[in-house]
């Protein structure tokens, strides 16, 4: 079914998935990158599914990529909804802004 | 081996927008890197055979999500100049890390296998030649309707979510009141205007306008001083 | 009859004690007083009844401790021993009391006096009836206690409070070795009922223990315990210290009944010793050694209730070398002539430092048999008992107990005779010393003293004379009953001797010499003291300046007291310090304090981690799961 | 059911955590309220008290069974019931705490005049616990009861207490607690070998040696802090002198008596091996425990403080009694701590009489109060002499018993505790010697009074009990003795299976 | 393939509906309807439960759904917690200006979500119920908007549960690629089969992480702390209850079901997280004076004894754990009426040290209080001890003696700073007391307190129910 080895898709997905928690924890920059990366991730995810989907030649990876990819564009409302109320109270959404708590 | 060719092509052009998307200094750039990502992304879909897939992510994350980061980035108007470059102090073992994590994950790939008996276990199996649109809408809507009504739910969530945590009543917003409108009677004349006749005949209406409160007067007794 | 002797002083003195200050110092010191007569009659007639009548019985009260085999009963056992201690201790008793009525006159506090007086022979008497060990150590201690009040009456004073308490510490140290000796005792005979013991020595000689025969250990450890009572060396400093209590006190305590209570309990349990020669050997030497330790000391204090004291640890090691070389009979007979004497002497002593107006250092006295002639005589009477001049009671008991000692015919024996004999010209050395000092000479208290002194109130007087007439006339009339022919009659068993044992036997038929020696050492003593005091009142300066070291040693009681300081009380001061500052305070405390302290800090360590930063927790989070799957793809080798 | 016809340990037990809640009831004023809480926990514990006394009058001596047996049904499917029963070692524990509160409820009657409800309630609570502890025959029962007891005592004395007492309620707290958290594990290893934790029950259990090992060891971490013995003992003097008097009463009272009670209770019955193996241990730590802490005492300058280390040390005499393994020890154990009750409660509320009036336990703060206050003299001395052990008082018959049970042993054991004799005299006696006698040098403790009627009808009872056990003990041994017979015999027994065993 | 079977989610559906209904109706009227559509909720709740209590057993929806015992012990619990949460939040919100009808309703929908999480019988079920609650949970966490420790909590909160849910997902698709199939009944059919590949392993490794995240153990629990203290007070007491109780319970379904069958693996991973979170629960809540952080450790903490029942795998473990989450969770909630409860002149307070004297002002606040903090500390007779008892009891039955003699050593330390409140409250002096305090909470206070008093009195029905719960997954 696959064009090209399960190996190499799944490969690629992982290169996503770390660069996705690479972007998350090494990122200095806004959060907004943050977010962005947690889309990366997901998108590795998805990548995976479709590839196991398509060897298994089973549906349901690709069912599920679907749930992953609607509840990612509910996250990431979400994420930006909180993203700008932080932003509206602190004037800033820098990654190391975000540490009054602590302790 | 054109596949294969397409396959790295789009790998190699996904990984390295992946990468941009994460490096990139100003954050517009690295939305417009992540709709090329997902744009490979739909391609490698496409060449592993998930077409609906492909094209939802085009349409879902390209159009909206993709679109919703760049409002917001462009809304917030940081001063992106001012962010400081670079990772942090201890983004050496933070690589390592994930050099480890990918190593490992490298490793298992390399010695996968599958339950002995996965292809009997499959919920649903793919018909030879089916239509994937098709085969996904039938079930989708039918053996996942708890699930697609849930997901629903938390796409009802996020907008009561995004609502309530954005939305300000402002005093001076100005926002549509349907019932106001309906039932402003007095305050709006109407007339029996001649058909064809123009503005320079009637001129402009405008309803009047209030004379701005007086400021109101203060009383100076005697001159002296409070 | 029996159980009145008994216990009509603890009616005497809880009703003293718990009412007194209801009833009023007259009639509580009236009612201790009548309480202590009606002991004395039913004292005096068990005496005739038991011991004149041989009919000795024990009377049981209720069970006291019934565990596993030990067997403990609240029982008065009349026989001779016992009943010779209750009259005489009754006796006294009541004539102390009385002479208190007079003596304690000006006390604030009476009838609480005579309530810790009537206690204490209450306890006495509980010891010398005690049908078993714990009975007697219930006694033992309960005379502690009341010598321990006693010594403490004045509690203002900050002496007579130290004295007290080192009293009743001493005696501890003696009580320990009686309990452990109790204990062995116990699982020697599987009782501590005399009447089981005694039927047991003769099975229990080949019991061992540690290697070393039971009899010996239970011998060497009633001893000991024997010897914090009745001040042997060694165990005998509380005793002169104990002189802070007030002078009746010291004459019912600490010369006639409780310090002979380690005399009485050697006798009690002779059965024992009689298997135990070691032990006797012990007894015999240590008792000779007190003897002549406490007289050297005797003559040079100069506070009149000390030398009295040294005096009765003295003769207390008398009577103790004569229970060492077998003689039990002879050490009863000591112990009980000189109850009277040492009573007399005390109580006597007491009449002059009343006179004197509570002075007692003799060095301030002097010229005043004039006016005091009763107590005078009184206090000579005594001495020549004391003393051992023929026909005053001291005389028959302890040339008896010099003629046992000599009629051992053995090494320890021998010793005790020798330092016997020089403790008796030490004596009557010392004895006419006190007096020659006390109302001879130019008077050397000041003149408002000298002014006031006055003979004593009748309650005091005739107690004077009622003891005079017992120093005088005991020796003779009872010589027969406690040593002479009809003692095995007369002790009816109550004291054990072995058939091997034959030493009254012996001690009739010494030479000739040795029955006169005590006289004439004691005469000879008595002489040098005119000598020395009377006539050539310089000597004794010249004597002290020529022999310093001597005459430093001996008035530092041989330096007891500061050895024991040095040994016991300092280090054991300083380790309470050590052990509470360093060990409770840093060690152990140190641990948990530690430990909290280690929390605290690791709990900051743990808080730091939670720098705040989202990035860092995700940090976390991806190394958390770094480490999950690399602990299971390596294996994690145990759980 | 049982002699009593009716479920009376239960009553005894939770009648006064009924009184506690009539108590947390009570509305109104706060005069009203602390008096109306005074009086409600007097009556109930007075209740309490005359209904433990049928106990004392039903209990049949001649038998080692337990008696008055209640038993429910409460977790059947892990196998813990409620099961309540007292024989002779615990009948009269009870006893005393019904005793000992009733006196305490009188002895803060004026000294508490904070939170009087909250007291009264702390109290009343307490008194269930410790009732409950020592009637429980289920293991899982007994260790509630056991820890919860912390609860209201860590209250008493954190917020009724003095100084430190912040510092005290916790050291007291956490050191108990982290030594009953061992035995919880024990308690649930037991449970998981036995499949039950019923007391009766486990008794019949053998426990392979290598087990009884463990065991033993998580047993003593919890009793031997309880106990307390050396060197986890430092929690005990802070803790007292922190307390308010009736605190120290039950402190040293009855909490001290757990610790002794469960080596009675667990260690021995259930592994007579371990205990056999680790009594030279005990002894030595006995033995440490009577001398040093003796010396330390000696060197305290606060008056509770002292008496608190004269608690270890007379602990130390009880761990002794019991690791004898024979009756005399054993029986002078339980005697020594009924009487320790009994003597050092009384001695902790003779310093709060002291305390009550001049508002210090100092004992240099003091002097010459024989003067002033003779009745109070005569009711101290009578309790320290009890104290050192003078016979016909209280604490001799234990000590005597315990020194002679370890003669057998090992004569230098005995020596040790001797040798506590010597030096428990030396510190009481120079404490009275130091508050009671000499001569008044402070112009304020001139002026002071004598004990208060209420004072006496608190005292009294004890000093008729202290002189009662000291002239009469063989009436609480024969509580004792077939019991201890047959702890002894069982234990012999055991030990005998396993020599055979080990052949 | 079991049939669609719609009846048997009727909770869920009815409870959704209710939701939408009560939605509907918040938003018409022109004024502020925090209140009513709070009460509707807790009504919708009460129904809710009602019929979770009479639902009935099997699967539904080809499998995606299940309902068995073990789910309606869960279902209750949660549902309990939840409106027991809404009560707490009725006055406070109202003061501190959030009064929002929408509080209640993302309440009620998160509280969905985590009824379709004790339910799910299959991965997407799982994450979909798991995101239907993230999602609210992100939004009533930041609920305070304009108050920017709160904004900063949602922030935070959001960041690292998206991370986790990505980790989750990265580990559902690989266990899909080994079995074929995200069911649970054929997973476990997959996994019986003897075969196990490293792949799936990693990938439990993964959904592990990301249901860790949830009970916030360690390593995963670094939000915990700062969201408790951003987040308003009955938010946090929210966090700290029923969502805690939800994921446990899936955790402990994941586990048991499906992967029964490699306990061996993740057993030592639950290991690492039990003594990890319980250490950290002790030692890192020692210093803390923000008593809504000390309370997320000593969360941490609690769920490190959890977690302790589960390491051991058995099912007398995982009835401890059942158990011990059912007293934690009504501990818990009883505790935050406490803190909740807490305000002088009309201010929120949040500091330990604000407590000091209210044993005096306020004693039957401070009694719950020191009620609920020696239950947590595990003291008898009070519930927090029976918890502890069965967890270290199935520890000592599986021979996990570290693991006991970890919590034997933090409960220790932990207890030092439960005590250390009840010393704060009564030992200390206060300033002045504390508001008067509305009747609910007080309510809630007294119901949680005597059900932890008392619970002594009655074990046997909670343990037997979970019993049968235990059985229906693990049995």
């Amino acid at each position: 079914m696959l064009a090209i080895g399960l190996s190499h898709y799944l490969t690629v997905g992982a290169i996503l998935f770390v660069l996705g928690i690479l972007g998350i924890f090494l990122n200095r920059k806004n959060i907004i990158v943050i977010l962005m990366s947690v889309e990366l991730i997901l998108l590795s995810v998805n990548l995976n599914l479709v590839a196991f989907s398509a060897q298994l030649g089973d549906l349901t990876g690709q069912i599920f990529a679907m749930f992953i990819l609607t509840v990612a564009a509910a996250e990431a409302a979400i994420g930006l909804a909180i993203v700008v109320i932080h932003f509206r109270n602190r004037g800033t959404i820098e990654v190391d802004d975000v540490s009054t708590l602590r302790g | 081996m054109i596949a294969a060719i397409a396959f790295y092509l789009f790998a190699a052009v996904l990984i390295a927008s992946a990468v941009m998307v994460v490096t990139s200094r100003n954050p517009v750039h690295s939305v417009l890197f992540l709709i090329l990502a997902f744009f490979n992304a739909a391609a490698l879909f496409l060449l592993a055979g998930a077409e609906f897939l492909a094209m939802i992510l085009v349409i879902v994350y390209v159009g909206a999500v993709a679109v919703l980061f760049l409002f917001v980035v462009m809304m917030l108007d940081v001063d992106f100049s001012a962010i400081r470059e670079g990772f942090q102090r201890y983004a050496p073992i933070g690589g390592a890390i994930g050099l480890v994590l990918f190593a490992e994950l490298i490793f298992v790939f390399g010695s996968w296998s599958f339950a002995s008996d996965a292809a009997g276990l499959r919920l649903n199996p793919m018909e030879p030649g089916a239509d994937n649109t098709r085969e996904i809408g039938r079930i989708l809507y039918t053996d996942y309707v708890w699930l697609f009504q849930l997901s629903g739910l938390i796409l009802l969530v996020a907008m009561i979510g995004a609502i309530v945590l954005t939305l300000r009543n402002k005093p001076v917003a100005k926002r549509q009141d349907i019932g106001r409108q309906v039932s402003r009677m007095g305050s709006v004349n109407l007339r029996q205007v001649r058909s064809g006749a123009g503005l320079a005949e009637l001129g402009i209406e405008r309803p009047p306008v209030e004379a701005p409160p007086e400021p109101k007067r203060v009383e100076h007794h005697g001159g002296g001083h409070h | 009859m029996y159980v009145g002797a008994i216990f009509f002083p603890l009616l005497g003195a809880c009703i003293a004690g718990f009412f007194g200050r209801w009833l009023g110092d007259k009639v509580s010191q009236w009612a201790t007083v009548a309480c202590m007569a009606a002991a004395a009659i039913c004292g005096s007639l068990a005496f005739i009844d038991v011991a004149l009548g041989s009919a000795p019985g024990v009377v049981p009260l209720f069970t006291f401790i019934d565990v596993g085999g030990f067997e403990v009963e609240w029982a008065l056992r009349y026989d001779t021993l016992s009943v010779v201690m209750v009259a005489m201790v009754t006796f006294i008793s009541t004539l102390i009391h009385l002479y208190s009525v007079g003596y304690m006159s000006h006390d604030a506090t009476v009838p609480r006096f005579f309530a810790y007086l009537s206690l204490f022979t209450f306890m006495m008497l509980m010891l010398v009836t005690a049908d078993n060990l714990v009975q007697l150590f219930f006694g033992w201690e309960g005379v502690g206690l009341a010598s321990y009040l006693l010594i403490g009456y004045w509690y203002e004073k900050e002496s007579a409070n130290r004295a007290a308490m080192k009293a009743f510490i001493v005696n501890r140290v003696g009580d320990v070795f009686f309990m452990l000796g109790l204990a062995l005792t116990f699982w020697t005979f599987a009782s501590v009922e005399f009447e089981t013991i005694f039927a047991g020595v003769e099975a229990a000689r080949t019991t061992t223990f540690l290697g070393l025969p039971a009899l010996e250990v239970i011998g060497v450890l009633l001893f000991l315990g024997a010897c914090g009572k009745s001040a042997q060396i060694g165990l005998h400093t509380w005793l002169p210290d104990a002189m802070e209590g007030p002078t009746p006190v010291s004459a019912l305590i600490h010369a006639a009944t409780m310090v002979t209570a380690g005399v009485f309990l050697m006798c009690r349990v002779s059965p024992v010793l009689e298997y135990a020669p070691t032990t006797l050997t012990i007894i015999t030497i240590v008792g000779a050694t007190t003897a002549i330790f406490a007289a050297t000391i005797g003559c040079v204090q100069n506070d009149i209730k000390r030398i009295i004291a040294y005096s009765t640890c003295s003769q207390l090691g008398y009577m103790f070398f004569a229970v060492g070389v077998g003689a039990y009979q002879a050490a009863m007979f000591h112990l009980f002539t000189h109850a009277f004497f040492k009573a007399l002497l005390f109580l006597g002593a007491g009449s002059v430092i009343h006179a004197m107006s509570d002075e007692q250092d003799i060095r301030r006295m002097g010229g005043i048999w004039k006016k005091i002639p009763f107590t005078y005589v009184m206090m000579w009477i005594g001495s020549l008992a004391l003393a051992g001049v023929p026909y005053f009671a001291g005389y028959y008991s302890k040339d008896m107990v010099l003629e046992v000692a000599y009629a051992a015919h053995s090494g320890a024996g021998n010793y005790a005779f020798a330092m016997g004999l020089l403790a008796a010209f030490l004596t009557a050395f010392y004895s006419w010393r006190l007096i020659i000092l006390t109302f001879h000479g130019a008077p050397r208290a000041d003149h408002h003293t000298m002014e006031h002194v006055h003979e004593s109130p009748w309650t005091m007087l005739v107690p004077l004379l009622a003891l005079s007439v017992g120093a005088v006339l005991t020796g003779y009339h009872f010589y027969d009953l406690f040593v002479g022919h009809h003692q095995e009659h007369f002790w009816n068993g109550a004291i054990f001797t072995s058939a091997a044992n034959q030493i009254l036997e012996h001690a009739h038929h010494v030479p000739e010499w040795v029955p006169l020696a005590p006289t004439v050492v004691g005469l000879a003593g008595i002489a040098l003291a005119y000598v020395m005091y009377m006539f050539a009142p310089k000597l004794p300066a010249m004597l002290a300046n020529a022999l310093p070291g001597v005459h430093r040693f001996l008035l530092n009681k041989w330096y007891f007291d500061e050895l024991y300081d040095f040994l016991f009380v300092r280090p054991t001061q300083y380790l309470a310090r050590a052990l509470w500052k360093t060990g409770d305070m840093r060690l152990i405390d140190g641990m948990p304090n530690g430990a909290a302290a280690a929390a605290v800090s690791v709990a900051g360590g743990a808080v730091r981690l939670q720098s705040g930063r989202v990035a860092s927790y995700a940090f976390t989070m991806i190394i958390g799961l770094v480490l999950f799957v690399t602990l299971l793809l390596v294996g994690m080798p145990s759980r | 059911m049982n002699a009593a016809g009716f479920p009376i340990l239960s009553l005894v037990t939770f009648l006064p955590l009924a009184g506690a809640l009539v108590i947390m009831l009570v509305r109104g004023e706060d005069e009203v309220v602390a008096r109306n809480a005074r009086w409600t926990a007097l009556w109930a514990s007075l209740i309490t008290l005359a209904l433990s006394l049928l106990l004392w009058t039903g209990f049949d001596q001649t038998t080692a069974e337990f008696q008055f047996v209640e038993q429910a049904a409460w977790l059947p499917e892990f196998g813990v019931g409620y099961h309540m029963g007292v024989d002779g070692i615990s009948v009269l524990f009870i006893l005393l705490s019904t005793i000992l509160t009733p006196l305490c409820i009188l002895a803060s009657w004026e000294s508490v005049t904070t939170r009087v409800r909250e007291y009264m309630v702390a109290f009343l609570v307490l008194e269930s616990m410790m009732i409950g502890m020592f009637a429980a025959l289920d293991f899982v029962l007994f260790y509630i009861f056991f820890e919860a007891v912390l609860i209201p005592m860590f209250l008493i004395i954190g917020i009724w207490g003095g100084g430190r007492r912040v510092y005290a309620a916790l050291k007291f707290f956490l050191y108990t607690l982290a030594g009953s958290l061992l035995m919880l594990l024990a308690i649930l290893a037991v449970w998981y070998e036995a499949g039950t934790t019923d007391i009766p029950t486990l008794m019949q259990t053998a426990f392979s040696p290598r087990m009884q090992f463990w065991l033993f060891l998580a047993f003593f971490a919890s009793f031997a802090v309880k106990v307390p013995m050396w060197p986890v003992h430092t929690w005990l003097p802070d803790a007292h002198v922190e307390a308010p008097t009736a605190g120290s009463v039950i402190l040293a009272g009855v909490l001290l008596k757990m610790g002794a009670y469960g080596f009675l209770r667990f260690s021995l019955p259930l592994l007579p091996q371990a205990s056999a193996d680790f009594a030279p241990l005990i002894f030595a730590l006995s033995i440490i425990a009577v001398i040093y802490t003796s010396l330390v005492a000696l060197a305290q300058e606060d008056m509770k403080k002292l008496i608190a280390y004269s608690s270890i040390a007379h602990m130390g005499i009880v761990t002794l009694g019991i690791f004898t393994f024979t009756a005399q020890g054993l029986s002078g154990a339980l005697f020594t701590m009924l009487s320790h009750g009994v003597v050092s409660g009384a001695l902790f509320l003779c310093v709060g009489v002291l305390y009550d009036r001049v508002h210090s336990r100092e004992i240099a703060r003091y002097g010459g109060v024989a003067k002033i206050m003779p009745a109070y003299a005569l009711v101290f001395m009578v309790f320290t002499m009890a104290s050192v052990a003078l016979p016909g008082l209280a604490g001799f018959p234990g000590e005597l018993l315990v020194i002679v049970g370890a003669f057998k042993v090992n004569p230098w054991v005995a020596l040790g505790a001797c040798m506590g004799m010597i030096l428990g005299a030396a510190y009481a006696l120079y404490l009275y010697r130091r508050v009671i006698f000499g001569k008044i040098v402070r112009e304020d403790l001139k002026a002071l009074l004598d004990l208060s009627p209420r004072e006496y009808a608190t005292f009294a009872p004890l000093i008729l009990l202290t002189i009662w056990m000291g002239v009469y003990p063989s009436s609480f041994l024969n509580f004792f003795e077939a019991t201890v017979a047959a702890l002894v015999a069982r234990h012999e027994a055991a030990l005998g299976a396993a020599r055979l065993a080990g052949m | 393939m079991s049939p669609m079977n719609w009846t048997l989610a009727t909770p869920e559906i009815v409870l959704g509906i209710a939701g939408l209904l009560i939605l509907a109706a918040g938003v018409i009227p022109k004024k502020e309807t925090f209140f009513p559509v709070s009460m509707a909720v807790i009504g919708a709740f009460v129904l809710t439960a009602v019929l979770v209590i009479g639902q009935g057993e099997g699967t539904a929806f080809l499998g995606q759904y299940v309902s068995d015992a073990f789910s309606r012990f869960a279902k209750v619990l949660i549902l309990l917690g939840a409106a027991l949460g809404v009560v707490l939040s009725l006055d406070f919100n109202e003061k501190a200006g959030i009064g929002r009808f929408e509080y209640a309703v993302l309440m009620l929908f998160a509280t969905t979500g985590m009824l379709v999480m004790v339910s799910a019988n299959d991965l997407m079920s799982l994450y979909i119920g798991l995101e239907l609650l993230s999602l609210s949970l992100y939004v009533i966490a930041a609920f305070d908007r304009d108050n920017p420790r709160s904004a900063e909590a949602g922030l935070k909160y959001f960041v690292l549960g998206a991370l986790a849910s990505g980790l989750l997902l990265y580990g559902s698709s690989l266990v899909y690629g080994f079995a074929g199939s995200t069911n649970f009944d054929r997973l476990a059919d997959a996994l019986g089969g003897g075969t196990t590949s490293l792949g799936l392993v990693v990938g439990l490794v993964f959904v592990l992480a990301g249901l860790c995240f949830k009970i916030s153990a360690v390593p995963f629990h670094m939000w915990t702390p700062d969201v408790y203290e951003g987040a308003p007070t009955p938010v946090t007491a929210f966090f700290a209850t029923a969502p805690k109780v939800a994921a446990i319970a899936l955790l402990m379904r994941v586990l048991a079901g499906p992967f029964g069958d490699l306990a061996a693996q993740w057993s030592q991973v639950i290991w690492v997280a039990s003594v990890g979170s319980m250490l950290l629960g002790a030692f890192a809540a020692i210093g803390q004076r923000n008593i809504k952080r000390l309370m997320a450790y000593s969360s941490i903490g609690h769920i490190g004894y959890a977690l302790m029942g589960v390491a051991v795998a058995s099912d007398i473990g995982l009835r401890g754990v059942l158990v011990y989450m059912a007293i934690y969770m009504v501990t818990s909630i009883g505790t935050f009426a406490v803190l909740v409860a807490m305000r002088r002149n009309g201010r929120a307070l949040e500091e330990v040290d604000d407590l000091a004297g209210i044993g005096r002002t306020d004693p039957a606040m401070a009694m719950w209080m020191a009620v609920f903090m020696f239950s947590m500390a595990g003291i008898p007779p009070l519930a927090g001890f029976f918890g502890k008892l069965y967890v270290f009891l199935a520890a000592v039955q599986g021979g996990y003696w570290v693991l006991a003699a970890v919590g034997i050593g933090t409960s220790v330390v932990a207890t030092y700073y439960y005590l250390r409140i009840v010393k704060v409250m009564y030992f200390d002096t206060g300033t002045a007391p504390l508001d008067a305090r509305p009747a609910g909470l007080t309510v809630v206070m007294g119901a949680t307190g005597i059900a932890t008093v008392l619970f002594f009195l009655f074990p046997a029905p909670i343990i037997a129910a979970a019993e049968v719960a235990i059985t229906a997954i693990a049995g």
